[in-house]
């Protein structure tokens, strides 16, 4: 497990170092970073001083070690928008993001599995072909108007639930959560449900996919023919090889949830980092952008590779090949 | 002609014809494709405005409902007119031929990108394959929104402002295009490692085939269903994200209005109960993409192409 | 057997439907058997035949939209209907086990064997876990599992290919059933374990007096274990009796066929009993044989040479070379053949076969060592010299539906060698020699238009067979020609390919695991045995006096069958 | 480390939970919040440091001016209760201050706050010179009056000084504050994230693009004298108009400035809500840049700007009367003047809006040598006003009639001012409040004002400008006013738009009312259940 740890760390860093790399080219060539720091009316004294303070002057990859030095200490540099430090600004929202992503992960998850194995087993039950029927209408709908009709049902003509924000929170250290007050569950209600929907059918659609594979598999014909119970099948037997493929794609649904999350931010003015990365856009923020997709990639990253562990202890196979193919 | 009617006549006598024509849902779904191609297609002759030349807007006939004719001006709107004056039925025409082409393209785009590296990747193995699976990973570590939006909001800050909207359409494209490319690298580079190990492919090595020939003579259309599927669901997915971009107004511009930027537009009118600005685009968006994933739906129940 | 005791199986007037758009195929029509505790009976029949699908029935486990239509199937007497899902689900297991043919992929891979004995023996006996583990370690030590206590906390994959049938025989046991079904048991095995397995289900079969209901295409299997033999063909039980007369003295026309088709081990015959319309190929040969030089020389030099090869296949690392876990595919190995004449190939299945014959037909390079053809070194001639070498070797493939590509015309893939190769200029003018081709191999003209999934396997072997003639090779590969096709097709094919090599003088190397095909196909025989040469002579001599230990293991583990006398007779 | 953090997190929780029970007793009393939402949020809390509407508006409730404006726009006293152009001296205000007002850190306010202020406000990377570079010298007369030095007499001071909020010196001096936050080059100091005013209402906690809350002051010392009704005030910035008044509508904010037009009737409509509607004191207009040789961006020959009969032209081909019955669903007045309607200097036949005519412009253009038409970039803002980006789009079609084509480049207004700041656009949409000729000359008309982007250069005007900070005869100041109001408007080289009016919608309870300047004092806010 340690050898295997180690390797798949090992094969991460390639991968930071050419986000970082991108991350640091968008910094450094596009816009006038000096210009940025230093404001409109700054002198030719003052920007070669910085150039110099800052390093400008020297060859092109030691500056990007800098770079990643800096950055490795946490250290990003200042918006252009806001004027702040722009790990500041994304450490202040991301929490907001995290509880989002992670509470519509785990709609789509719980609601995607039980949904994709109900439709597999019963296929021709009415909530099935509802699912079915659901999940074609959800994966051509774009997240954004979902969001809108939820917020024109359920808030504008309903009035049950917030439209936008993310209602009273509390910090605990430097973390805000909107989970422990009543008004923080309305708020994250309508955003969470409109981020799980397309992902939720993802894993719905797979999950029967697999289960449906996996029902004609032989070992399943073996086990039935051996008279094992229906619930050992289905849900033993048949689930924890459906699994093995879902929690793969599951990992990746995390992080395009975390992507999706600009999205459903803009719609419900969710003030996460999603939010705070459109107005980059918007505003030509250089630094917040290269940032955000450097802290992206990692969680991405970091992600996928809880997933190869996760894979690694539910399939004995790999453990015996010690690796991933 | 008569090679073309035994053509017909094979394809639907085969499995696949054959299932085609027991599936309500495809038939209807190509129905309905074609209509609004063709409306796109035909956006020009059809559309009673045309809405990219701005001298034809009136704005006295502003915030017409649908099927009805504008107080001030007595111009009849069969879709209502938005708060320019624009004809919502027009708009969504040209919005509908904006986002179609756009997702063609840009499905064009990461197909020729994704298929031809995968090729290379799958059939040469080795070095190439390792580093191009290393780029399709970073990429991979980036959702591709991400990557559309930052190529869309890079290219907003590196553009002159007057190249800018011009410009936008193409920008679209790129950034949908380079976004969708490694699933395609990514199927092909592993139906390629199958298919090479094949005896049909052994066979055709042990002749000496050139490269490019074993590719494209023997590999190629043997990975063609698994390139067909996911062809076909990622057009609604680059329909579904030009308009995700454009609504988060990092798409095309409101003088050149795709589906998403009309939606986008209409979004601040919906509250206020002019519902038709909104409705006419979204709806019209749904049922494209609808119809397009029901009929991916059907050719990957069909042409079952393993691990889609 | 209508003895005293009723039979343990019953069946009466079976018939089994799978409709479909293009009508309904009864793939069962009216089978009736009996099995008695402690007997086993063979079905025996081609592809098509019906054979699994009367066993699928009986458990209740059609796929679809296979169904019952009549019959009727009684279990130790008792009525049982197999449509009532439930009562069939208390039955599985309970009452009939059924043995499915690969091992491999009949245990879940997520779950240890333990597991799934457990589950299994709890399944259907009111145990606790830990009373339920004892009876699994039990269990496997009957089937011959050593040390089973701790082989039993093991995963599938763990586990060899015999190990993991045993398992699953284990598995299929453990609830006590009156009948099992043992779908094509050991198809999937190389012939040492094969014998192995047999033999365990003979004994289980004994001890316990379960009714085993033995499923197989193949009449050595039958011969070798089975009390009773039912032959069957379309769907029909042609003719049904005690084994040692049905393989002596068949009654049926079919069974006889059958039964002539089968490759002997033991005598070399000259062709296969098959009836086939003569052809006149003349026009082909002529094509075929122009400009050959080598062709007709016959002299005992060879041809092809493989000197001390040798073959590493590596994991690879994340960095750097290949050597940690590398595993050794040929171990020096060299061997000769000579012009004209068929060298067989035999081998257990990952003894370097099919890795010999890639390095042969020159698609993938050995570690060390070369390979002459014709004195030159493959591997390092020029381009020009390579593409004549390629030219003149060609390859038939062990799987006829992965061997064309199925998206060129039949045709095309025919002609694609003569034109690559500049036999002909064009297509005009290669097109009549393709159909003279088509025509050597006994196919219709009208093949040429079609793609190949048209084709039955048999037949595509045939275009397989076309499109390596079309380069005009002298020396030709066969990878297991026939492993995938049935018996009666099998003949056909190996014919063929001895008209062939006749006509054509062609130098040939032959690799089958089936030593009784290669006994009737080769002149000389090399065995290989994990990546070494164990021994290399006349096929005679080996297969009568062989030398090595191995190959007389090999050769005693081939199931003998009693023949009918007046085959060997009409046909030697 | 991240042991460490959940430990401190463990703590904390512990600590809150402790926390949130003593708030939930103590806010359970008869409080009224106000959940105050507008489009943008509040730049910076330095009030020097961003002249900008909304900031503003809402350092208004922290701070205090020494004068102010009424609904209405007539100057009331804030921290000065009395406030004069010395008899003698034209050249010197002078401010008697309020008594018994402290600061929220509970120091007393004194002249010397108001002497620090105003220097402060002088500053270099000061935003708000404009309103007080006509100040020489500024004295502590004693220790509630303050007299005020200008460079000549200047009419328009005690006006100037309502953009002026007192700060505490010993609090700015102690916090590295004494200068302002340098907002242009993207410099923090303390004063931008922290506050000490004199306002009915402190700071609690502030976290940027989402949320700052503000509690009343226990110590005001208007206590008695205004509303008061509400005790906490939460404002939330919300982008998107939609959601805006969605969040109004489904009663998660009870007060929206910014209620975009569309939804005004709808807003009526619903018996929970009320709208007050006004005009406020700002327009909207084009700008042309005629001072450059050729356009920066677009295609013509030449600068056609340059050319009178082609902005004259423009100027016809606006149909004013259609944005307003359309885009501004009647919440605004077209004007032919970029002068508010409510300032004085404003007459009628000023306001008169040009007549639309596309036939004549036409003629025009041709005659200036464009029948061809020409291209240019039109910089639009998609936050500065009133559906500014819908009017852009609207003006696209309008002046495609008379063959110019517009390229709209639409983005936020942080990204626009600075272009008409820096003389990068050829052609902009543009915005001006305030209720004064001369402060809106100096900035737009003279040809070095700040935000002057059209490069009108007429040394003669520019003279008449700068004669006005020290005219001290009212009739000649009025007169010279006018003369340059009469260039400016045959010029052409602004278009005007419209005044815009202002809309506000509350939950039935609030009672906000409408202010010329789009001003709130949340402290003059009533609830009446």
């Amino acid at each position: 497990m340690t050898g295997f740890f180690l390797r798949r760390l090992a094969s991460v860093f390639p991968v930071m170092l050419v986000t970082a790399f991108l991350s640091f080219a968008a910094f450094h060539f596009i816009g006038d970073p000096l210009q940025n720091m230093l404001g409109q009316e700054a002198s030719a004294q003052d920007r070669a001083r910085l150039a110099a303070e800052l390093g400008f002057d020297r060859p092109f990859y030691i500056q990007f070690l800098k770079f990643v030095g800096f950055a490795l200490q946490g250290d990003f540099g200042i918006s252009t928008r806001v004027g702040r430090p722009v790990l500041d600004l994304i450490l202040e929202r991301l929490p907001a993001t995290l509880e989002l992503a992670l509470l519509s992960f785990f709609f789509a998850m719980s609601a995607g599995i039980a949904l994709g194995v109900m439709t597999a087993l019963r296929p021709s039950s009415a909530l099935s072909r509802v699912s079915m029927t659901g999940s074609l209408i959800a994966v051509s709908l774009p997240n954004f108007l979902i969001g809108i009709g939820l917020i024109y049902v359920f808030s504008i003509k309903l009035g049950w639930l917030p439209s936008f924000g993310r209602g009273d929170t509390v910090k605990i250290g430097w973390w805000t959560t909107g989970l422990l007050t009543k008004s923080g569950w309305k708020a994250i209600l309508l955003p969470a449900i409109s981020l799980a929907a397309y992902q939720l059918t993802l894993i719905l659609r797979l999950v029967r996919a697999e289960m449906l594979e996996v029902m004609h598999s032989d070992y399943i014909r073996f086990a039935r023919a051996r008279g094992l119970p229906k619930r050992l099948i289905y849900f033993s037997y048949a689930l924890k090889n459906t699994m093995v493929p879902v929690v793969t794609v599951a990992g990746l649904q995390l992080g395009s949830i975390i992507a999706f999350a600009v999205v459903t931010e803009t719609v419900f003015q969710w003030p996460g980092v999603g939010l705070l990365f459109i107005n980059s856009i918007r505003y030509s923020d250089v630094p917040i952008m290269a940032t955000y997709l450097l802290i992206v990639s990692f969680i991405f990253v970091a992600i996928n590779m809880v997933v190869d562990c996760i894979y690694y202890l539910l399939d004995p196979r790999l453990r015996a090949v010690g690796g991933i193919k | 002609m008569k090679r073309l009617t035994r053509k017909f006549a094979a394809l639907f006598g085969s499995d696949i014809g054959h299932s085609y024509l027991r599936s309500p849902g495809a038939l209807f779904s190509t129905m309905v494709l074609l209509i609004l191609i063709a409306a796109a297609l035909g956006a020009p002759l059809l559309a009673p405005q045309n809405i990219l030349d701005p001298r034809t807007l009136d704005l006295l006939s502003a915030n017409t409902p649908p099927w009805s004719a504008n107080a001030l001006t007595g111009h009849f709107y069969s879709f209502g007119t938005d708060d320019q004056g624009r004809d919502v039925l027009s708009a969504t025409l040209y919005g509908t031929r904006v986002s179609l082409l756009v997702a063609l393209v840009a499905v064009l785009l990461s197909m020729s990108i994704g298929v031809t590296l995968g090729l290379i990747s799958g059939y040469f193995g080795g070095r190439t394959d390792a580093a191009i699976m290393r780029i399709a990973d970073v990429q991979l570590s980036i959702p591709a929104i991400f990557i559309a939006l930052l190529i869309s909001g890079l290219s907003r800050t590196l553009l002159a402002p007057g190249v800018r909207d011009t410009l936008a359409i193409y920008m679209v494209i790129l950034a949908i295009g380079i976004s969708g490319w490694v699933t395609y690298a990514r199927t092909v580079r592993g139906a390629v490692m199958v298919e090479k190990q094949r005896e049909y492919v052994q066979a055709a090595l042990m002749i000496g085939l050139p490269t490019r020939t074993m590719l494209l003579r023997h590999i190629l259309p043997n990975v063609r269903r698994p390139i067909l599927v996911i062809a076909t669901i990622s057009l609604a997915l680059s329909i579904i994200t030009e308009a995700t971009l454009s609504y988060l107004g990092a798409g095309l511009p409101p003088t050149q209005p795709s589906l998403g930027t009309l939606i986008r537009s209409g979004q601040d009118f919906l509250f206020a109960g002019e519902w038709w600005i909104l409705f006419f685009p979204a709806a019209t968006l749904l049922t494209l993409a609808l119809a397009i994933n029901v009929l991916g739906d059907w050719l990957r129940d069909v042409l079952n192409p393993r691990g889609l | 057997m209508t003895s005293g005791r009723p039979p343990v199986l019953s069946i009466r007037g079976l018939c089994v439907d799978f409709p479909s758009r293009h009508g309904t195929l009864r793939a069962v029509r009216d089978v009736s058997l009996e099995i008695a505790p402690g007997e086993i009976l063979g079905i025996v029949g081609e592809s098509g035949a019906g054979k699994s699908t009367v066993g699928a029935a009986i458990t209740g486990l059609l796929q679809a939209p296979g169904q019952i239509s009549a019959g009727e199937v009684r279990l130790s007497g008792d009525i049982i209907d197999t449509r009532d899902a439930n009562a069939m689900q208390a039955l599985r297991g309970r009452r009939i086990s059924t043995i499915f043919q690969d091992p491999l992929t009949s245990l879940n891979p997520l779950f240890t064997i333990e597991r799934q004995l457990v589950d299994t023996i709890r399944a259907h006996r009111a145990l606790s876990r830990a009373e339920a583990r004892v009876e699994a370690v039990r269990q496997l030590e009957a089937v011959g599992i050593p040390e089973p206590a701790q082989r039993m906390t093991n995963w599938p994959h763990e586990f060899s290919g015999g190990m993991r049938q045993r398992a699953v025989i284990a598995l299929a046991l453990c609830s006590q059933p009156e009948l099992i079904i043992a779908d094509e048991p050991t198809t999937a095995l190389d012939v040492t374990v094969q014998a192995q397995i047999l033999k365990l289900i003979q004994n289980l079969a004994r001890e316990r007096r379960v009714a085993v209901m033995l499923i197989t295409h193949n009449m050595g299997v039958i011969s070798q274990i089975t009390d009773r033999v039912a032959v069957m063909k379309s769907g029909e039980v042609v003719e049904l009796g005690k084994t040692s007369t049905v393989l002596s003295r068949p009654c049926h026309e079919y069974s006889q066929a059958l039964l002539s088709v089968v490759p002997r081990g033991d005598v070399k015959l000259s062709r296969f009993p098959v009836a086939g319309s003569a052809r006149n190929i003349d026009a082909a040969m002529k094509w075929l044989l122009e400009s050959n030089s080598q062709h007709g020389s016959g002299g005992a030099d060879a041809l092809v040479e493989l000197r001390r090869v040798n073959r590493v296949f590596g994991v690879p690392r994340l960095f750097g070379s290949v050597t940690h876990g590398a595993f050794k595919a040929l171990d020096n190995v060299s061997l000769c053949i000579r012009r004209g004449e068929v060298m067989g190939l035999v081998g257990e299945s990952g003894s370097g076969k099919s890795t010999i014959a890639k390095i042969v037909a020159g698609l993938n390079p050995p570690s060390t060592g070369e390979l002459l053809f014709n004195g030159e070194d493959v591997y390092a001639a020029r381009f020009e010299v390579r593409q004549h070498i390629r030219r003149q070797t060609q390859m038939v493939f062990q799987d006829p539906y992965s061997s064309l590509n199925s998206h060129m015309r039949v045709a095309d893939i025919i002609m694609e060698p003569m034109i690559h190769f500049g036999l002909e200029k064009n297509r005009q003018l290669a097109e009549p020699l393709m159909l003279e081709l088509l025509n050597a191999v006994g196919l219709e003209a009208s093949a040429a238009r079609r793609y190949p999934h048209a084709f039955s396997g048999g037949q595509r072997q045939r275009i397989s067979i076309a499109r390596a003639l079309a380069s005009r090779p002298s020396f030709l590969i066969c990878d297991e020609p026939t492993s995938a096709l049935d018996v009666s097709i099998q003949a056909q094919i190996l014919n063929l390919l001895k008209d062939l090599q006749e006509k054509l003088s062609l130098t040939m190397l032959f690799i089958s695991h089936d030593l009784p095909v290669v006994r009737q196909m080769c002149d000389r025989v090399t065995v290989l045995q994990k990546g070494q040469v164990c021994e290399i002579g006349e096929a005679d001599d080996v297969f009568n006096h062989p030398r090595h230990r191995y190959t007389e293991t090999l050769l005693s583990m081939i199931p003998s069958m009693h023949r009918p006398v007046e085959l060997i007779q009409a046909t030697s | 480390m991240l042991k460490y953090m959940a430990r401190r997190a463990n703590v904390r929780l512990a600590r809150f939970l402790g926390a949130a029970a003593l708030l939930a007793i103590a806010s359970s009393a008869n409080a009224e919040t106000l959940k105050w939402a507008r489009r943008l949020d509040v730049q910076t809390l330095d009030p020097y440091a961003y002249n900008e509407g909304t900031t503003y508006t809402f350092n208004q409730q922290i701070y205090e001016p020494l004068v102010s404006r009424d609904d209405n726009g007539k100057l009331i006293g804030v921290l000065a209760t009395e406030w004069r152009m010395l008899p003698d001296n034209p050249d010197i205000w002078e401010f008697k201050l309020r008594q018994n007002v402290t600061f929220h850190d509970g120091t007393p306010f004194t002249a010397k706050d108001v002497v620090f202020s105003i220097r402060r406000a002088m500053a270099p990377t000061s935003n708000v010179r404009t309103y007080v570079n006509a100040i020489e010298s500024v004295v502590a007369k004693d220790a509630d009056t303050v007299q005020i030095k200008t460079k000549g007499p200047s009419l328009l001071m005690a006006e100037n000084l309502t953009a002026v909020l007192i700060m505490n010196e010993a609090w700015a001096e102690k916090n590295d504050s004494a200068a302002p936050q340098d907002y242009m080059a993207k410099k923090e100091n303390y004063a931008a994230r922290h506050e000490n005013g004199t306002g009915a209402y402190r700071l609690v906690s502030r976290e940027s693009d989402r949320r700052t809350e503000l509690v009343a002051y226990d110590k005001y010392w208007g206590i008695g004298q205004f509303p008061l009704s509400i005790d906490r005030i939460i404002y939330t910035p919300i982008q998107s108009d939609a959601t805006r008044v969605s969040a109004l509508i489904s009663g998660q904010v009870n007060f929206l400035q910014d209620v975009p037009p569309q939804d005004v009737s709808r807003l009526e409509q619903n018996p929970d809500l009320r709208v007050v509607k006004g005009p406020e004191s700002r327009t909207v207009f084009l700008g042309v840049n005629m001072g450059e040789d050729k356009l920066i961006s677009g295609n013509a020959k030449g600068n056609p700007f340059a050319d009178k009969r082609v902005r004259q032209a423009m100027n016809m081909s606006i149909d004013r009367q259609a944005i307003q019955t359309t885009i501004m669903r009647g919440q605004s007045i077209p004007l032919g003047t970029i002068l508010s309607p409510f300032a004085s200097g404003f007459t009628q036949e000023m306001g008169r809006v040009p007549k639309y005519d596309v036939a004549k412009a036409r003629q025009l253009m041709m005659e200036a040598g464009y029948g061809d038409g020409f291209s240019v970039t039109l910089n639009c803002t998609n936050d500065g006003m009133v559906s500014d980006e819908r009017i852009c789009e609207a003006l696209v079609a309008m002046l495609a009639k008379i063959g110019i084509t517009v390229n709209l480049d639409v983005q936020p207004s942080a990204a626009v001012w600075p272009l008409v700041l820096h003389r990068k656009t050829d052609f902009y949409l543009m915005t001006w409040g305030g209720v004064n000729s001369q402060i809106l000359f100096e900035n737009l008309v003279r040809s070095r004002g700040t935000w002057a982007g059209v490069e009108f250069k007429n040394p003669e005007i520019d003279a008449k400008i700068d004669s006005l900070s020290s005219e001290a005869s009212i009739e000649k100041y009025n007169a010279t006013v006018a003369e340059i109001w009469k260039v400016v408007q045959d010029e052409c080289f602004y278009l005007p738009i419209h005044a815009q009016m202002l809309a506000r919608a509350m939950q039935n309870k609030i009672h906000v009312t409408s202010h010329v300047g789009n001003m709130i004092y949340v402290k003059n806010v009533k609830v009446v259940k």
